[in-house]
């Protein structure tokens, strides 16, 4: 295999790109919030300022090495995530890595971090981490039962495992796109992203009232500088991946700013007036609506 | 609202009777029947709603006065049930089975006063304070102040904070005795 | 949909023993014991629970109080009557003239005084306007306990027009001091009815959004609706007052049965309801705060322009009041708020009690409410209780 | 007065009412060592806090001080009666989101501890315990005259007069009680302290922390925690 330097060089840029665009959305978001909330809210350069401060904290204290690696396997998680999703179609530079059948590499890499947080979490010996984790993985087990349907569904309807093949599937004009030739499966599917992407109601993985804030009660100076960054990564490039599998994927990066931004702010503008349910409630409801519908996307495309 | 008085005072020794307001009434009876008197007040009189437990401490006679007041809903009517008990050994009666918050009250009376109330449920643990040990605050003999400046390092006051002698000084300068006493 | 309906498994959670009382066996590693609080945004205000938990359930539930107290009757009694005023508003933060007026009242009761016509009215506009601020406050607040962070956000703009007007009126934000035995510091100022339509007119626009942001809300009422019921047979037995005793079908209202001020000459009727749960107990405030609105304006349509608004009293610096005990109560957001003065014939009190509804209604309300509940649903129940802990303590 | 006839002197009495719980008492270990247990000791905070220098390249720690500077976490712990305007200032009147201020649950990923108010002793053990699990440039911003000098509540036995005798005061906020603008006027002062490199107080707690632990004894008695059951 030979070793393409320019590509190591482009997928760098981008992972900067990304991450930047990641934290100015979350930016964005929080100030849409606030908007609603008759507030002017936080400035567009705010979480820049948190990561550096974070970065800056002097005095670190561990509670054992899965508590130094958890932010690890979730940065990991996140980067993977990135890696192996193309961004702009029709441009050899930013494919990343993306390759035959990456679509089941990617489910893979959206529980690892998780996965990593848990363990690193379950570490840190606080109770209301250990609550919030436990309550995360079994809402995300239940998240991923209707995003998998989904896209078995578009799987069997463009015949290919490619994110590529499924984007280049939907060009020449958006009545391709995977929204308006499988309505179902993107129904259930966008429904399962308000929980991926935890705003309420079904944030209560970190719900202030219950358990303050969830699995990363202990983490602080960089390891939640890690983190931070693994969010605005994570944010970005489920949104991306959503805008592959059904919105016709982006031709250059007005498209990919443009559409990530409209995805995520599908999630706000949802959570922005419900409360959150409880775990059990999130949980019988992922299991009942989406879930159905998953099930019938999967059925129509037999 | 008299009747009822007349009646009770009948079987219990009630004194001191204060009509305070026309809805509103003061009695006193002895320790011993105040445990069975606010229960037939209760049981049979509809004054369903406990309003208040209080403690007031009689210094100078060497006594606690606890106030139980009770307040009928559906008649509009309180009474209010006070009682003498000794300050050396004080002690009474536990009434937590009628009321379920009596046994709040009688917590903060054992903290702060340190009424025993045997049989109480919870009634060692800490209420209010933590790891206090001098005498109970609420006692008319613990001086607050002589307190607080022992312990908690009070900062330089510039001068008197007493309106009373501040006004004299200026209002009547003659019968000032020149000091302002703090 | 029993497929999807989960039904916890019980059989390994404690039962009950001989005797009625939970075992709870902590060593046997099936429970948890749980820290909720003082550090905790979950709890209202500053005290700590402590909840064994069973899974998501909890199993047992403890009140710790104390975070809070700083001897407020114990100071009072080393105060003169007027000084008193300033110790004894600061007793709850929350709604601080409920306070003034309660100690007022028992000052002025014990040695006679009879406030003038014109005091009685402001003094009911300035309870009112305290009752709608902190509804203001609740009201919302019981939706972010459950996430709803908008609606605090909008309350919290529209309590703040109301703290505009307690300025303007009082001179403070939040603690006023404009009672004082004998009557009120003051008249209204100029145009201050008429500013005041104004805000209530943004605030009655308020209450239409949250009845559309809340109440009519499929999660919201998932996660409210039958959920930490309160049975009638409690409120004798535990104390309740308030709106919680209303939301259970008892109509009690201290401005309806004990009247003070001018409040007979109102017209209102209190809200009764006859299931007490969350969101039968936050509906029940969201009717009050309509009501306060509505008595606002009754009461600047009907209060006199001019007129004493003070009775004379004595010099307050050697201000004797003769021996003598009074029990005041008045309606706060919360329900009956009692102050028992007991003095001694000096200058300064004997003995000052206050009654708070959270008295009862955080400690062993709370603690039996809690078991069986869900610790997501503590946040919710404090609040749909609207425990105050300073009031506990003082 | 006839009061002062019957006072009896505190320090006869006070040991009829010390809680049973707190008195000493004998405890044999697991291997069989008897030893004195004083549940009003402190078992448990006897680790010093470290010292952190600064970087030692200007012009980065100007930099990393402008970052801290505009971005301060405020633990959301209501201490006393000023938390009731904290409400405000996150809401729209005030919005101190503006000036990056951002309420955190916990005290690790906290910068900033507002004391809103009068603290107790049962409260100040709590607090002290927070302000030492916040990681190292911490601030203090003490609300209210309760703080300065104990305020209305000077004579109260359960509240303490100066707060800087047991942590670190980076700034005051005087008044009762003060409002949002001052609190916001704080803030700015604190943000101006941090940019000047003045606000090193978590450094100064670890280099007094012997006077200051003491001043805590003073008050705090039952150093006992709360356990959890692993």
């Amino acid at each position: 295999m030979d070793f393409d330097f320019e590509k190591i060089g482009f997928t760098l840029l981008g992972l900067f790109i990304v991450l930047n665009w990641g934290l100015l959305m979350g930016a964005a978001m929080r100030k849409l919030g606030a908007r609603v909330g008759r507030r002017y809210g936080i400035p567009w350069f705010q979480p820049w300022i948190n990561l550096f401060k974070n970065y800056a904290i002097r005095s670190t204290l561990s509670h054992g090495i899965m508590f130094y690696l958890g932010p690890v396997f979730r940065l990991s998680g996140g980067i993977g995530l990135f890696l192996f999703m193309p961004m702009i179609i029709g441009s050899q530079l930013w494919l990343n890595y993306s390759f035959q059948g990456d679509l089941v590499l990617i489910m893979y890499f959206q529980f690892f971090g998780m996965l990593g947080m848990a363990l690193g979490a379950g570490e840190s010996g606080h109770p209301y981490s250990a609550i919030g984790i436990s309550r995360g993985l079994s809402q995300f087990t239940t998240i991923e039962l209707p995003l998998t349907l989904a896209i078995i569904s578009i799987a069997v309807q463009y015949n290919t495992l490619s994110i590529i093949d499924i984007v280049q599937a939907q060009q020449g004009g958006f009545m391709n796109w995977t929204v308006f030739t499988n309505p179902v499966a993107t129904v259930a599917a966008m429904l399962s992203l308000l929980g991926v992407l935890s705003h309420s109601p079904f944030n209560l993985v970190n719900a202030p009232n219950e358990n303050p804030i969830g699995p990363p009660t202990e983490y602080h100076g960089s390891f939640l500088g890690v983190l931070q960054t693994n969010r605005a990564i994570l944010h970005v490039v489920e949104a991306a991946l959503f805008m592959n599998l059904f919105f016709g994927g982006a031709t250059n990066w007005f498209e990919f700013f443009m559409k990530t931004f409209l995805i995520y702010f599908w999630s706000v503008f949802v959570g922005v007036v419900f409360p959150r349910y409880r775990i059990e409630q999130s949980v019988s409801w992922f299991l009942k609506v989406p879930l159905v519908l998953g099930v019938l996307a999967v059925i129509l495309y037999m | 609202m008299k009747n009822l008085i007349n009646k009770l005072s009948k079987v219990y020794e009630l004194s001191d009777v204060v009509y305070q307001r026309p809805n509103f009434t003061y009695a006193t009876t002895t320790k011993e029947n105040t445990i069975s008197l606010i229960t037939q007040l209760r049981d049979l009189e509809g004054f369903s709603h406990f309003v208040l437990l209080s403690c007031v401490d009689w210094i100078e006679d060497n006594l606690f006065q606890l106030t139980y007041i009770l307040n009928n809903p559906t008649q509009k009517y309180d009474i209010a049930i006070r009682c003498m008990i000794d300050r050396n050994e004080a002690a009474m009666t536990s009434a937590h089975y009628l009321w379920e918050q009596i046994a709040t009250y009688q917590r903060e009376l054992k903290e702060m006063y340190g009424i025993e109330f045997p049989g109480s449920p919870r009634l060692n643990e800490n209420f209010i304070l933590e790891g206090w040990d001098n005498i109970p605050p609420m006692r008319r003999d613990f001086d607050t102040k002589k307190y607080s400046e022992e312990t908690f390092f009070p900062r330089e006051r510039p001068s008197s904070n007493d309106p009373a002698t501040y006004m004299k000084s200026r209002l009547h300068p003659d019968e000032w005795d020149g000091k302002i006493a703090e | 949909m029993s497929l999807f309906h989960i039904e916890s498994d019980r059989s390994k959670y404690p039962q009950p023993g001989d005797d009625g009382k939970l075992v709870v066996d902590l060593d046997s590693h099936k429970y948890v014991k749980l820290w909720q609080g003082p550090n905790h945004p979950g709890v209202t205000g500053n005290m700590a629970i402590e909840l064994t938990l069973a899974g998501d359930e909890i199993v047992q539930a403890k009140t710790h109080v104390g975070y809070l107290h700083r001897g407020f009757e114990k100071l009072i009694e080393r105060r003169l009557f007027l000084q008193g005023m300033q110790t004894s508003i600061r007793m709850c933060v929350a709604e601080p003239d409920t306070n003034e007026y309660v100690y007022c009242q028992c000052v002025e009761e014990l040695s006679g005084i009879e406030i003038p016509e014109m005091a009685k009215w402001i003094r009911t506009l300035v309870l009112e306007m305290s009752r709608l601020q902190s509804f203001l406050r609740v009201v919302p607040g019981q939706g972010g306990t459950t996430g709803l962070g908008i609606g605090v956000q909008w309350g919290m703009y529209m309590r703040e027009l109301i703290l505009d007007r307690f300025e303007e009126l009082t001179g403070g934000r939040i603690y006023h001091m404009y009672f004082t035995p004998g009557g009120v510091r003051g008249l209204l100022p100029q145009g201050f009815k008429k500013r005041m339509e104004e805000n209530l007119k943004e605030i009655d626009d308020f209450i239409i959004r949250i009845d559309d942001l809340m109440y009519s809300n499929a999660v919201f009422k998932k996660r409210t609706v039958d959920v930490a019921v309160i049975n009638p047979s409690w409120v004798d037995k535990y104390g309740i007052v308030g709106p919680v005793a209303r939301s259970a079908g008892f109509n009690r209202d201290v401005r309806k049965d004990y009247p003070y001020l001018i409040y007979d000459q109102l017209d209102f009727e209190p809200k009764v309801m006859n299931h007490s749960d969350i969101y039968n107990r936050s509906r029940i405030r969201w009717y009050e705060l309509q009501q306060s609105v509505d008595l606002i304006r009754q009461i600047m349509a009907r209060m006199p322009e001019n007129g004493d608004f003070k009775a004379p009293t004595p010099n307050v610096l050697h201000w004797e009041i003769p021996k003598g005990e009074a029990y005041v109560r008045a309606e706060s957001s919360r329900g009956e708020y009692g102050l028992y003065m007991v003095t001694d014939g000096s200058t300064k009190p004997r003995r000052v009690n206050l009654r708070g509804p959270s008295y009862t209604q955080a400690v062993c309300l709370l603690e039996d409410m809690l078991v069986g509940a869900n610790i997501a649903d503590v946040h919710s129940i404090m609040v749909s209780l609207q425990t105050c802990p300073p009031e506990i303590e003082r | 007065m006839s009061e002062e006839k019957n006072i009896i002197q505190p320090a006869e009495q006070a040991s009829k009412f010390v809680n049973p719980l707190y008195a000493k008492r004998e405890v044999t270990g697991p291997d069989g060592i008897k030893f004195i247990v004083d549940p009003l000791r402190d078992y448990f905070s006897d680790q010093r806090p470290q010292i952190y220098e600064p970087n030692s390249i200007p012009v980065i720690e100007k930099f990393l001080n402008w970052a801290r500077a505009e971005s301060l976490w405020v633990l959301g712990f209501g201490t006393g009666c000023g938390s009731i305007e904290i409400a405000p200032l996150l809401t729209p009147r005030f919005d101190a989101f503006r000036y990056g201020v951002m309420p955190r649950p916990t005290p690790r990923q906290s910068n900033v501890f507002i004391i809103s108010g009068y603290l107790s002793i049962k409260t100040l053990k709590r607090v002290v315990r927070s302000y030492e699990q916040m990681p190292n440039p911490k601030y203090v911003l003490a609300l209210g005259s309760c703080t300065i000098n104990g305020g209305m509540y000077y004579d109260s036995y359960n509240t303490i007069n100066r707060l800087d005798h047991y942590i670190p005061v980076d700034a005051y906020v005087a008044g009762c009680m003060p409002r949002p603008e001052a609190l916001l006027a704080g803030f700015n002062k604190l943000k101006e302290l941090i940019k000047d490199g003045k606000a090193e107080n978590a450094n100064e707690y670890a280099k007094n922390f012997d006077w200051y632990k003491a001043n805590q004894k003073k008050i705090i008695k039952d150093w006992n925690m709360p356990d959890y059951n692993w």
